[in-house]
């Protein structure tokens, strides 16, 4: 074989993707649940006969949660394997450093859940061969910026942050840049890392201060115990957030009635009556013995992603299919509909949700 | 006796320059590709970690649980340097900048941590990388949390370079009389005082020798891998290389080298067993710890049962 | 002036005084005894005399050019380099090293070359290596192990190990040496042995001596002095005919008198 | 005032959790001098053990706290005897190496069965929280933690001083041959040890299991490292200590977040354990014994 | 009452006790002598269990001890008093005496035992509440075997019991040994101080480098010139 090259073409009966996930480590959350559902829409998308007539084929590779893992599994997807693309990593640090030796070989690299604004382009202009499918923190935290000023009118906010996660820190600093523009002021910010139970001591000092909002761009697992130990402690303001909320365990760690005056932007809402949604959350309950959550619907929605990329690239010809990735227009999602911008980013509308006791109603929808 | 040195030296150097042949060879036929080579630099990464972290816990007898505070620094000096200055060769001095900065701060904490014995020096060096990692990730200017991007400069031809450099320079060092001064601090400190040796400054400078290769290695990691991020530092970084030494047998250079290469081997294969990948590893690791302490006594005791009862006989 | 003068010299641990006002001169050339009971506070004043203890009060002068040197607060290693070497109670080698190294280790400090010609084998570094490693030989030669310097120290028999770490002792080039027990756990013939090889290194190597021990056989034999420590203070102090009558000694810790050791 | 107050409460039951899995820490150090990495780990699978036992098997909490010390004190004496006791007269950095990866096991084997997402507790004690003063609340559950750390705390410190099993630990760990010479039987006193340390770490799992009501298969990791800190700050192998040691790391945390940053907070309780290492080596209870020459 | 048959003894590649065979009669101290690392600790470990022996077998009263534990052995009346004393120092005088009654369960006569350990040595007696490691060598000594009486035991292996003793402690102790003899405790001694050592002894086996080269009654080796030459410095 020759190194570098022309991209990879699968030539045999089966088309052959790579996933490479944070399947093991810190953040094997995030990773198994993309990887689950990104499977179980391959699963779906060949019991239906497959794509331009051939099965898909994933090859599932462990990153071990650590960013010089997921350059090597990346190589040896695009090397030994010859996969057409390479879905993952998860996180924006793990999936950044892949994409130069994806981009090497000429193979499209997309993740469905690095977020940071920063993973497609850098100061050299958009990297060719790298995707994403979810929003950008800048989006989100301007989104609920505004939220925030004109819909809660809130003038003070208070912004907690996860300081070891840089998603955390990408929402909360658009954020900050949009409330401040809104004429907000942020009275306080502060910080607490990844994998903490015990958040009393921050709160009882943001309790002792004079705000309208609470900015907490987390993962559910970290904001359902914030949020529980924040109302034990007394405090009532809203908590405003990102799609790191959605999870069927947020109200099971928060408690229901600690889950009031919260919001928070997302792609889609689990409860909506959307046909495609009421089906996915259906089958993948059938499937996985559970409720989905939001790496689960994204996953889901990135395999049938990179097969409506084939299908429309005519051949399974990673060349092509970057090419037909950059096309991409209108793509219905079920965590809604999107297209890609010439930053390889996604242009889609967001959602913001509200949660009274512990159940979510759409509170807004703003398109891009 | 300096002949007999110079003829061993000479194999050496032959056996340096064939193995570097060799794979450029098999990379330029295409037989050693990307991911090979990526294999490789790892397993030279882990050689460097791994040889430098034996001088201060194999040869000189302390625990430490500190080395990956040494390899953040490396990393992220030289990342910042490479990327700021932006000039041809850049990155070589942010190889020694990097190092350099290394072994200062291994100075700066060794001298009072140092006092400390057993495994209360390895908390100490422990939260000392700690405090490295959490002031790294503190700091805007390198990129906080979301981590530093940095040009790949450093190719598998550096890289084997620095390697052999790193175990050619501390193989000398161990063999001087500082060489002996440190094994004889793991030995018996107070007899080492006693015969003469001032046991501070040697355990300081084997720190800062330590935590300068540390360096090295972290800088080559950011300039090879472009991508560093400080959760790549963590304490479990620490154990994954002492792991590495433990295995290839404290104080025992040749052992560190192949533990990193059978290490680096069993995972790549791992990588396709995602969800057993470290459940197996975990098992591999105590059985082989078990192994090696068992099998020593039984199999010497064979040596000596069948091997020189033969002798005796002939 | 006496090699060495120990003045007033006291330590407590808490509330127990191990070593209490204890005056002691050495002339340069003696062959000095410590005995006492068990306890008695010798292995302290060892250990008070090459740093490993600091003095609670009292001073330590080593005089080997002429000039004393106050050691008490020094670290153990400079009082090596000031001229004091010793072996341990309970052998103390570097017990997975060869014989050749644990010699070469208290070499040290008469190495000149640094790290850098360390590093890249200086010319430096090939010269006096080679000199440390013929030093070494000529003293392992002496002590009749230069047949075992590849072996481990301690693989070796018990007795060697004693006499590896007298070796090991006089390699740092002392002008005192002090021997703590050098023959405990020897049978009495290899006591006899031990006695003569430490009159004879007294010779050969032209150092002081003082020496802690419990068998009679060799301590009053070979001494030309003794000091008794009871309690941590001086009890008697004198040459052993002296000492072998003295009542307060026989008291404490002869049992009876000796008459014909 | 009042927020100093709360905070001392806050840091108080914070470093009660920590405590309450350091004691058995520090137990199973004392006797083997073992830096049991999997301690942390075995705290999570008290947790887990609790959880079956309340979401599946639908026991009170009594039961389940019973059962999860039972079944962890068993998995405590079967990982000793199968991984550590092989090498008893090893390097005790090899038994420390076969430690992390018998904690990478627990963790991973935990983690290929349950998945790695987290598991929320049922809420079993009622949320009712205390207003001490005006502005002050003290959780139920805390108050639980705290008494629960005490009174082991004080039974383990008569166990070990004052019963014939506790002298037999001691003795062993001084002197394992010298012990044996005694008629101890030494295997069955480091099994016994492993098991008490392991009740220890299945009775901290479930509480704080409950307390923070989500589990996950690597929830051990993180205070399995501040625990072991924690001995270390009250001098390893001292039970007391652990507490102490315990207290103090809950609560120069909490005072490092709620006065200054809490991004500093850890880095905070690393550099106060390396300044009270440096004045007093061996940790706060600890006895600086130089070694008799 | 002891009998030692053809025993071998390895440490790795060491062979440290090369076909030993040995006999104990009730009532008698018997003396084992021999040069540094003739194998004379291996030899006492052995017997007590803390070292198996790779061939041949110890009889206690007839039966087999061999591949016993340590435990159990205490159980059946050997107690050891090891090479360099192995108290526990960071317990108290009292505590290490109770742990050398550690298989005892009859309260009232540990209690008696004790007090006449604290008859025959005083000085512990003074001392109970002091921590063991502060004790001076020959106290540390005396609790050793004071620490080994409190198990009653039927034989008693001393392992250089006069090491690093001062003179007059050396004589006390050799006193001691009789004494706890004429009591009716059989004793196997081991001993660097030959002299001392064939002068209390009924009989004696002298070992070199693993091997029984001697035996015969005590007063008769001490007589032996060969002995004299090799052990006892004449
Ligand atoms: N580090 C220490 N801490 C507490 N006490 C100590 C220490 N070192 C020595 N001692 C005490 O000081 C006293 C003197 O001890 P030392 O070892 O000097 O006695 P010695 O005369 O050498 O006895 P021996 O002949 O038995 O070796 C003893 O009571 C001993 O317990
Ligand atoms: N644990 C061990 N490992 C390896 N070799 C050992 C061990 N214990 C003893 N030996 C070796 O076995 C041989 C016999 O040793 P042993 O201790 O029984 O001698 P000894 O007669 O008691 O000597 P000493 O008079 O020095 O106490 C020696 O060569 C010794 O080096
Ligand atoms: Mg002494
Ligand atoms: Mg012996």
């Amino acid at each position: 074989s020759s190194g570098g090259g022309n991209g990879n073409k699968s030539t045999g009966d089966t088309i052959k993707i790579g996933l490479n996930y944070e399947l093991s480590g810190g953040v094997a959350a995030y990773g198994q649940s993309s990887r689950d559902g990104i499977l179980m829409a391959f699963d779906e998308i060949n019991a239906k006969g497959g794509v331009l007539g051939k099965k898909i084929e994933p090859v599932v590779m462990d990153n071990s949660s650590k960013a010089d893992e997921a350059t090597s599994v990346t190589t040896k997807l695009v090397n030994k394997e010859k996969v057409v693309a390479v879905l993952g990593p998860a996180t924006s640090g793990a999936f950044k450093a892949t994409i130069p030796a994806a981009t090497k070989r000429k193979v499209p690299a997309i993740s469905s859940s690095a977020t940071a604004d920063d993973v497609t382009v850098d100061k050299n202009g958009v990297k060719e061969y790298a995707f994403k499918t979810c929003f950008n923190d800048a989006f989100q935290g301007t989104s609920m910026a505004n939220f925030a000023s004109k819909t809660l009118n809130a003038s003070k906010a208070v912004i907690l942050t996860d300081n070891a996660n840089d998603y955390s820190k990408g929402l909360a600093k658009s954020f900050k840049e949009t409330f401040t523009a809104n004429g907000g002021t942020i009275v306080a910010e502060e910080a607490f890392v990844a994998d903490e139970k015990d958040f009393n001591a921050v709160l009882t000092k943001i309790k002792g201060m004079d705000f309208d909002v609470i900015y907490l761009p987390a993962y559910y697992e970290e904001v359902g115990l914030i949020i529980k130990q924040a109302r034990d402690l007394g405090i009532d303001k809203p908590f405003l957030g990102g799609d790191g909320y959605d999870s069927p365990e947020l109200i099971k760690i928060a408690g229901a009635s600690a889950l009031n005056n919260v919001f928070f932007s997302n792609h889609y809402s689990s409860q909506d009556t959307d046909a495609k949604v009421v089906e996915f959350v259906e089958n993948f309950k059938a499937k996985y013995g559970k409720e989905p959550d939001a790496f689960h619907a994204l996953g889901y929605d990135l395999g049938y992603f990179i097969a409506d990329a084939i299908e429309r690239a005519g051949e399974a010809d990673s060349v092509k299919i970057k090419e037909a990735l950059e096309q991409t227009k209108d793509f219905p999602a079920i965590t809604g509909v999107l297209s890609i911008d010439e930053n390889h980013n996604p242009v889609k509308s967001i959602t913001i949700i509200e949660l009274k006791d512990g159940v979510q109603s759409v509170k807004e929808k703003i398109e891009p | 006796m300096n002949n007999i040195l110079k003829a061993k030296n000479l194999k050496a150097l032959i056996g340096i320059i064939l193995i570097y042949v060799i794979v450029q060879a098999l990379i330029m036929v295409g037989i050693v590709d990307d991911y090979y080579q990526i294999l490789l630099v790892m397993i030279c990464l882990n050689i460097i970690l791994s040889v430098s972290l034996n001088l201060i816990t194999g040869f000189t007898g302390q625990f430490s649980l500190g080395h990956a505070g040494f390899m953040a620094i490396g990393a992220y000096v030289c990342g910042y340097i490479t990327v700021t200055v932006e000039q041809e060769f850049s990155f070589l001095i942010g190889i020694f900048a990097g190092a350099i900065a290394a072994a200062l701060v291994g100075i700066l904490i060794g001298i009072p941590t140092l006092r400390l014995k057993g495994d209360y020096l390895a908390i100490a060096t422990l939260g000392m990388a700690e405090i490295i990692r959490i002031i790294i990730l503190n700091v805007e200017a390198v990129g906080g949390a979301s981590g530093l991007s940095i040009p790949q400069y450093a190719n598998w031809t550096w890289v084997y370079i620095f390697t052999v450099a790193t175990i050619v320079l501390i193989k000398n060092f161990i063999n001087s009389t500082h060489g002996r001064a440190c094994i004889s601090i793991r030995e018996d400190e107070i007899a080492s005082e006693a015969m003469g040796i001032n046991t501070t400054r040697y355990k300081v400078i084997a720190f800062a020798i330590g935590a300068f290769f540390a360096g090295v290695a972290g800088a080559l990691y950011s300039l090879y891998f472009y991508f560093i991020k400080p959760d790549q530092f963590g304490f479990m970084k620490s154990i994954d290389i002492l792991v590495i030494v433990v295995l290839g047998g404290l104080g025992n250079i040749h052992g560190s080298i192949i533990a990193s290469i059978l290490l680096a081997t069993i995972s790549s294969y791992l990588q396709e067993y995602p969800e057993l990948k470290m459940v197996i590893y975990a098992l591999v690791l105590i059985v082989i710890m078990i192994l090696k302490n068992k099998d020593m006594t039984k199999f010497k005791k064979f040596i000596t049962e069948k091997i020189l009862r033969r002798q005796t006989a002939v | 002036m006496p090699l060495l003068t120990v003045k007033n010299l006291t330590k407590s641990f808490g509330g127990l005084t191990a070593v209490s006002n204890v005056n002691m001169n050495i002339e340069k050339g003696e062959l000095v005894g410590l005995i006492g009971p068990n306890g008695a506070g010798k292995t302290t004043v060892f250990n008070l005399l090459t740093g490993v203890y600091v003095p609670s009060s009292g001073t330590i002068e080593l005089n080997t050019k002429g000039k004393p040197v106050v050691l008490n607060g020094l670290k153990p290693y400079k009082i090596t380099k000031a001229g004091i070497a010793r072996t341990f109670q309970n052998i103390r080698l570097f017990k997975d090293l060869t014989v050749l190294d644990n010699v070469r280790i208290a070499i040290h400090h008469e190495v000149k070359y640094g790290l850098v010609p360390a590093f890249f084998r200086l010319p430096s570094f090939g010269r006096e290596e080679k000199e440390i490693y013929e030093k070494a030989l000529k003293l392992l030669q002496i002590f009749r192990l230069d047949g075992k310097k590849d072996e481990l120290a301690k693989n070796l028999p018990y007795g060697e190990q004693r006499r590896l770490e007298i070796a090991r002792a006089l390699a740092a080039n002392p002008d005192l040496l002090l021997l703590d027990e050098p023959a405990a756990g020897m049978n009495p013939n290899e006591t006899a042995e031990l006695t003569e090889l430490i009159e004879w290194i007294r010779k050969e190597f032209n150092v002081t001596i003082l020496l802690i021990e419990h068998d009679m056989s060799l301590v009053m034999k070979i001494c030309e002095r003794i000091y008794v420590l009871d309690y941590g203070m001086v009890i008697a102090n004198g040459v052993p005919e002296e000492i072998k009558k003295n009542k307060r000694v026989i008291e404490a810790y002869l049992g009876e008198e000796i008459l014909n050791a | 005032m009042t927020q100093f107050l709360q905070q001392l409460i806050n840091g108080i039951s914070l470093g009660s959790i920590y405590a309450l899995i350091a004691l058995g820490y520090t137990m199973v150090y004392g006797i083997i001098k073992l830096i049991n990495f999997a301690h942390g780990d075995i705290y999570m699978l008290g947790a887990y053990i609790g959880f079956v036992c309340i979401t599946y098997l639908g026991l009170g909490f009594v039961p389940s706290l019973i059962i999860s010390m039972i079944l962890c004190a068993v998995l405590g004496i079967l990982i000793e005897k199968l991984a550590y006791k092989p090498l008893r007269n090893a390097a005790r950095i090899a038994v420390l190496i076969t430690a992390i990866g018998v904690s990478l096991f627990l963790e991973y084997g935990t983690m290929a069965i349950v998945g790695p997402t987290i598991r929320t507790f049922p809420q079993v004690f009622p949320q009712s929280r205390f207003e001490i003063i005006d502005g002050v609340v003290i959780n139920v559950t805390q108050i639980y933690i705290l008494l629960v750390t005490i009174v082991l705390m004080i039974l383990l410190q008569y166990i070990v001083r004052m019963t014939r099993m506790g002298k037999a630990m001691r003795a062993v760990s001084t002197d394992q041959d010298a012990a044996r010479l005694m008629g101890i039987n030494v295997d069955r006193t480091i099994s016994f040890t492993f098991a008490i340390g392991s009740a220890l770490a299945g009775a901290a799992g479930i509480l704080v299991g409950i307390y923070y009501n989500s589990i996950d298969p690597l929830m051990g990791m993180i205070p399995g490292i501040k625990a072991f800190v924690a001995a270390v700050l009250g001098g390893i192998g001292i039970i007391p200590g652990a507490m102490l040691g315990g207290i103090s790391i809950g609560v120069i945390e909490t005072f490092v977040s709620g006065y200054g940053s809490s991004l500093y907070k850890d880095a905070a309780a690393y550099a106060i354990l390396i300044l009270v290492l440096i004045v007093k080596p061996s940790g706060l209870l600890g006895k600086n014994v130089r070694e008799k020459v | 009452m002891l009998e030692i048959k053809n025993i071998n003894v390895y440490y790795g590649v060491i062979h440290a006790l090369k076909n030993i065979s040995l006999k104990v009669q009730e009532g008698e101290i018997v003396t084992l002598i021999g040069a540094n690392g003739a194998g004379k600790t291996s030899t006492l470990r052995t017997i007590s269990g803390l070292v198996k022996p790779s061939d041949g077998s110890i009889l206690l009263d007839g039966k087999e001890i061999s591949g016993i534990n340590a435990q159990e052995i205490v159980k059946m009346g050997i107690s050891h008093v090891p090479e360099g004393r192995r108290i526990f120092p960071d317990m108290t005088v009292l505590e290490n005496l109770e742990l050398g009654a550690f298989l005892r369960r009859d309260k009232a006569e540990i209690k008696k035992d004790m007090e006449k350990v604290y008859e025959r040595f005083p000085v512990l007696g003074r001392r109970r509440k002091q921590l063991a490691g502060t004790l001076s060598g020959g106290e540390q000594q005396m609790l050793a075997m004071g620490r080994a009486l409190m198990s009653r035991p039927k034989i008693m292996l001393l392992d250089e019991p006069s090491m690093g003793l001062a003179p007059l402690l050396v004589k006390e102790i050799f006193e001691i040994i009789q004494d706890i003899n004429s009591q009716g405790t059989t004793i196997l001694l081991v001993e660097q101080n030959a002299n001392m050592a064939l002068s209390i002894a009924h009989r004696a086996y002298v070992l070199e480098t693993g091997s029984i080269v001697l035996e015969g009654p005590a007063k008769e080796l001490a007589q032996s010139e060969d002995i004299k030459k090799a052990y006892l410095g004449g």
